[in-house]
């Protein structure tokens, strides 16, 4: 249906039709979003969002920031996955000045980012049940895991949550003693927290019918409208940056992309539970493997770097997607263009075709099953 | 007041515990703060995680979320106050319910944070609504924001509700609503309320 | 003399259930908070005992406010005709042991009568309250107790008509006595009173707007429907309502399927009924918090069909399996002729309704490259 | 007794008065359910028990809400105020009133219940009513159960909307 006819059958039934907003304060918008929907009756005709509420300008500040300085700004992106932020920003840089990395921190950023991931999708699951309307248990099974994961950044990198770990050219600090054995501790005993969540879940008849053909995307869609993430491979579409790109080192490690069939929300679900198992496999092997050496480059300049005049991309697979930095240099001390590619942004722009036609309930669970963080929407 | 302590000190002396109204009032109150389901930015996750089984913000009585302002006692304004937010924050305090309290979490809610220097950033939330407690932090532990609780908690039992310094819910002299900022070209309108926030040039500072 | 006991009982009563609403409210936050691996409250007082105190105080100081363009009338109403009737419904319950109020020939009709004035409350409400979440929640409320009284009342048809009477009394002395000596003869220990006690169950966990049927105040969607524009001790009060409904229902199960205050085993007999009454009544409002810890919200269309696809003609069928039980004396042909129905109902509606709108299966590739 | 009896149907005047009256559906509507209420309670005080607490179960609790239902979906900004109290042709509507009012108080005099005083009838309980209700007036009850059945029937067929070209009819039968 073109707009105009939309709009037309819009304003035909205009008096039965109920226009409501949710948000920016409203239990399940993961923030200050909003979204504009018009209702018929408990059917979603309409449905805009709003972005913005969280615009902290983080593109132009960067643009008056020294390259080292932008590092804490890009842990405030996704606040739940600053060190894949950190490690995307780096990456950029490191293209942008042609800095080489060691292999100790190349697998100090595997493990992070890994870990990361597994925070952020035990979050998602609970956020998700929490817009079902589990009154915060599933929620708070998972920041229970989480917890112990921001115990290892907090012993590494002295923050909980904005950990600022990443250097050009290698990381900030090496891992203390015991550590590794630690982060061994707990990749061991997630898979039985994971195989409760699972039991807990994956067939709970409630959550399969409110999930299972809710905002569903053909592939071919999710592929046109640039998503990525679990959002995209749930839609059975093969494309995976650590994959695709193989930055840092991961064509080292075994493990497989998960991938569902139909792209709905029960999916992208079941996705993350999936991906959570493949990175323990990469965790695993990389605590495993970690090798000794330096962890930075030491001809790597971070303070008053001025890298030479260019221009360049640094993408990598963060838990919500593609996550990319680019950044033009005019070769003094800031950077003359930086520009994210933020996934959550990226991943909302189908919004509206998954909830039209659904239920105004789904529209929550929708938005649970993209997985947003505004920080990173309106940046 | 002094003399009631007094009063009140030598009867416990003789078994006579004396309880006003006051107190009971105080402690009522400051035992059942629920906070407003409102999460901004960053800082939110910080303060669902003080929810979670490791911090428990339940034990204090306050893990009763309420995403409606009315049934709400304390809003927690979690993260970067934007100009597009700000008018929307003011407005969520006005329909809040009295006796209300503000907590600024983070240092983004209390001056603006690493944002400041932004074009789109609220240099803290003070200048539109009273906050009755601090938490610093970027973005604060959970620790930090039970501790501001617990803060809040004894501010509270403190509280005068008559004579002079008595709480600001119970003067009637000082507003419970304040006027909601406006896009205005360049800044917000008001730039500032002017009965909870002054600049330092005005004889402002806390 | 006749006056002084009947308000005693009605004293003894009130103070039950005002007492058991303070701890039940507690309760369900420390449930929860066990549950979920938390302490729940415990600063105030001896292990957070005085929390519902507190609670109350605060709620009963908090500024009520009134939208300006509220209805005022209807806006303070509206808890009222909530709380109402649900302190009704508390006279009727059959305690036993001389505690029961009223022997109300027609008590069930009573009970339905005065419970279905709350829907007018719930109305009231959201209307009054001129916000659209409040409407919203309005009409998904009514929508859910009108449709899910259905079921409830044909559910709670079976007892009578096994019993032969609408008297909760006069049910409850049908269920007195043991079978073999040991087992009691409750409704419940029957083929329809399994099936009847647990749609009972779960159509009066509806009719309370609790989860799984929350809708009408569900947080996520709804901040919270109806409720939204109350504060203070209005909003108390509805929060009471709710709760009384909650023990109200409950208190039904109890007498219809549960053999009220009847013992389970004969030996324990020398507890007074009313005792055993409170116990269930109070073991099922723990299941009801049990309940809200671990499931998720259904969506208003699943609601309906679960209520009309389901429930309903389960409740039909298990009329019909009553009445096949009751004459048939109640042996084993009993069981296999009653319990075989409803099985096959079961399975049959389990087919049609709850697995047509979603495959289970799924399939997932782990792509290598 | 008679003093319940007269608040009682004062009660009922005045919500049956208020529901004409009032300028604004919803109250129009409550005022209604107040009447049945306390059509009910008439009921009640006369000895009646069954009929009243079903008069309340279905008047007040199913009827009244239903009423109220259908405003919220149909008229929700209607609800506030409906039209003049009085309409414009005065002249039939007082003929009409006088004549129900006629015919009523004409039967009501014939039967001949308000000469003597009013005796209470003998216990009139649950088994006597469903007796006579499935034994003498089977077939009415049986009567009134398919045409209530016939009206449902009706009642659905008129609101279902007609299915437009591709609309919900349709994509449900996808699924």
């Amino acid at each position: 249906m073109t707009s105009t006819e939309e709009v037309e059958s819009i304003s035909e039934k205009s008096e039965r039709l109920l226009n409501i907003s949710m948000g920016p304060q409203h239990p399940s918008t993961h923030g200050v979003f909003r979204m504009k929907a018009v209702l018929d009756g408990e059917t979603v005709v309409k449905l805009t969002p709003v972005f913005g509420y969280l615009h902290r300008n983080h593109e132009k500040l960067a643009e008056r920031t020294s390259y080292l300085g932008n590092m804490p700004y890009t842990d405030r992106l996704d606040y739940f996955c600053s060190l894949t932020n950190n490690w995307a920003y780096a990456l950029s840089v490191e293209r942008l000045a042609g800095i080489e990395v060691p292999e100790r921190a190349e697998y100090l950023r595997v493990i992070t980012a890994e870990l990361t991931r597994l925070q952020n999708h035990l979050a998602f699951l609970g956020f998700l049940l929490n817009d079902m309307g589990v009154w915060a248990t599933v929620l708070i099974y998972g920041f229970r895991e989480r917890e112990k994961i921001l115990d290892l950044f907090e012993s590494l990198t002295g923050a909980r949550m904005m950990c600022n770990y990443m250097r050009f050219g290698g990381c900030r600090c090496d891992v203390p003693d015991g550590w590794v054995e630690e982060a061994k501790r707990i990749t061991d005993e997630l898979p039985g927290v994971l195989d409760e969540l699972e039991q807990l879940l994956t067939d709970n008849e409630i959550v399969v019918a409110r999930t299972q053909g809710v905002g569903t995307v053909p592939g071919r869609k999710a592929i046109n409208a640039g998503l990525t993430g679990p959002v995209l491979r749930a839609s059975g579409v093969n494309y995976d940056v650590r994959k695709v790109d193989s930055y840092g080192v991961y064509d080292r490690f075994d493990f497989s992309v998960p991938l569902g069939s139909v792209g709905d929300c029960y999916d992208r679900f079941m996705l993350r539970l999936l991906e959570m198992r493949q990175s323990l496999n990469i965790l695993k092997a990389a605590l495993n493997e970690l090798p000794s050496g330096p962890i930075i480059n030491p001809k790597a300049k971070n303070r008053n770097l001025r890298p030479p005049a260019g221009e360049a991309y640094g993408r990598i697979e963060s838990p919500k997607g593609e996550l990319g930095f680019y950044l033009v240099s005019d070769k003094s001390g800031t950077p003359y263009r930086y520009r994210v590619r933020p996934p959550s942004l990226v991943n909302l722009t189908l919004l509206e075709d998954m909830c039209v036609g659904q239920k105004v309930a789904d529209v929550v669970v929708i938005l649970g099953s993209i997985d947003i963080i505004l920080g990173e929407v309106d940046r | 007041m002094t003399e009631d302590k007094q009063l009140q000190d030598e009867l416990a002396l003789y078994g006579v515990h004396l309880t006003l109204l006051e107190q009971v009032y105080n402690w009522g109150r400051s035992n059942s703060l629920w906070p407003l389901q409102f999460g901004l930015a960053c800082c939110a996750i910080e303060m669902i995680a003080s929810v979670t089984a490791r911090y428990d913000l339940g034990r204090f009585g306050s893990e009763i979320f309420r995403p409606s302002p009315r049934q709400a006692d304390l809003m927690i304004v979690s993260g970067t106050v934007t100009k597009k937010m700000a008018p929307q924050v003011v407005r969520l305090y006005n329909q809040m319910a009295e006796p209300k309290y503000v907590l600024a979490m983070g240092a983004c809610a209390i001056s603006g944070g690493p944002f400041k220097g932004g074009y789109n950033v609220v240099k803290g939330i003070d200048r539109y609504i009273p906050v009755d407690i601090f938490v610093p932090g970027c973005p604060p532990r959970p620790e930090a924001l039970l501790n501001g609780i617990i803060h809040l908690q004894e501010t509270i039992r403190r509280q005068k509700l008559s004579g002079p310094g008595k709480a600001r819910h119970a003067d009637r002299d000082q507003p419970s609503e304040y006027a909601i900022p406006e896009e205005g070209g360049r800044d917000l309108v008001p730039q500032y309320n002017a009965e909870t926030w002054r600049p330092s040039w005005q004889g402002g500072g806390k | 003399m006749w006056l002084v006991i009947i308000q005693l009982k009605i004293g003894i009563i009130l103070t039950f259930f005002s007492l058991l609403f303070a701890v039940a409210s507690l309760a369900e936050r420390k449930i929860l908070a066990r549950i979920q691996n938390r302490r729940g409250p415990n600063r105030v007082g001896p292990c957070g005992l005085f929390q519902p105190i507190a609670d109350g105080i605060k709620m009963l100081i908090k500024e009520d406010v009134v939208p300006r363009k509220a209805d005022r009338a209807l806006h303070f109403l509206a808890p009222i005709v909530m709380v109402a009737p649900m302190v009704l419904l508390f006279g009727i319950l059959p305690y036993g042991g001389g505690l029961t109020l009223v022997d109300l020939e027609v008590g069930l009709l009573f009970f339905f009568a005065v419970s279905s004035v709350s829907e007018l409350a719930v109305f009231m409400a959201g209307w009054s309250s001129a916000n659209k979440y409040s409407v919203f929640g309005a009409m998904r409320a009514i929508a859910q107790m009108v449709s899910y009284e259905v079921p409830l009342v044909l559910v709670a048809i079976t007892p009578v008509m096994v019993a032969g009477s609408l008297s909760l009394v006069h049910m409850v002395e049908d269920q007195a006595g043991y079978a073999i000596g040991v087992i009691p003869n409750w409704f419940v220990l029957t083929p329809w009173g399994i099936v009847g006690f647990l749609l009972l169950f779960v159509t009066s966990l509806a009719e309370a707007n609790r989860t799984p049927f929350d809708l009408p105040e569900g947080e996520s969607e709804l901040v919270a429907g109806h409720l939204t524009e109350y504060s203070g001790f209005k909003y108390a009060l509805f929060f009471m309502g709710e709760y009384f409904g909650i023990f109200a229902g409950s208190g039904l199960a109890v007498a219809l399927f549960l053999g009220g205050g009847g013992a389970p085993l004969p030996l324990l007999q020398w507890i007074p009924p009313y005792l055993w009454f409170f116990v269930k009544l109070v073991v099922l409002v723990g299941i009801v918090i049990w309940v809200r810890a671990s499931l998720p919200r259904m969506r208003i269309d699943q609601l309906m069909d679960l209520c009309w696809k389901g429930l309903v003609p389960l409740a039909f069928v298990n009329l019909i399996a009553a009445a096949i039980w009751h004459y048939s004396g109640g042996g084993w042909q009993g069981w296999i002729l009653a319990g075989g129905l409803l099985v096959g109902a079961y399975l049959m509606l389990n087919r049609v309704v709850l697995r047509s709108r979603c495959s289970w299966e799924r399939k997932y590739y782990l792509a290598k490259s | 007794m008679n003093v319940v009896l007269f608040i009682i149907a004062a009660l009922i005047l005045v919500g049956a008065l208020a529901t004409v009256c009032v300028r604004n559906l919803v109250y129009c509507a409550l005022s209604l359910a107040a009447t049945f209420a306390a059509l009910g309670m008439l009921y009640l005080a006369l000895g009646a028990e069954f009929i009243g607490w079903v008069q309340i179960l279905v008047y007040v609790g199913a009827v009244a809400v239903l009423i109220v239902f259908v405003i919220l979906l149909t008229a929700p900004d209607r609800m506030r105020s409906v039209g003049p109290l009085f309409s414009r042709s005065r002249i039939l509507g007082v003929g009409v009133s006088l004549g129900v009012f006629g015919t009523i108080a004409y039967a009501v005099h014939k039967s001949g219940s308000l000469k003597g005083s009013l005796s209470m009838p003998a216990e009139t309980d649950m088994q006597s009513i469903g007796e006579e209700l499935l034994s003498s007036y089977l077939v009415p009850l049986e009567a009134t159960g398919v045409l209530l059945t016939v009206a449902l029937i009706g009642a659905v067929l008129f609101a279902r909307e007609e299915p437009v070209e591709g609309s919900e009819e349709s994509q449900e039968s996808k699924d």
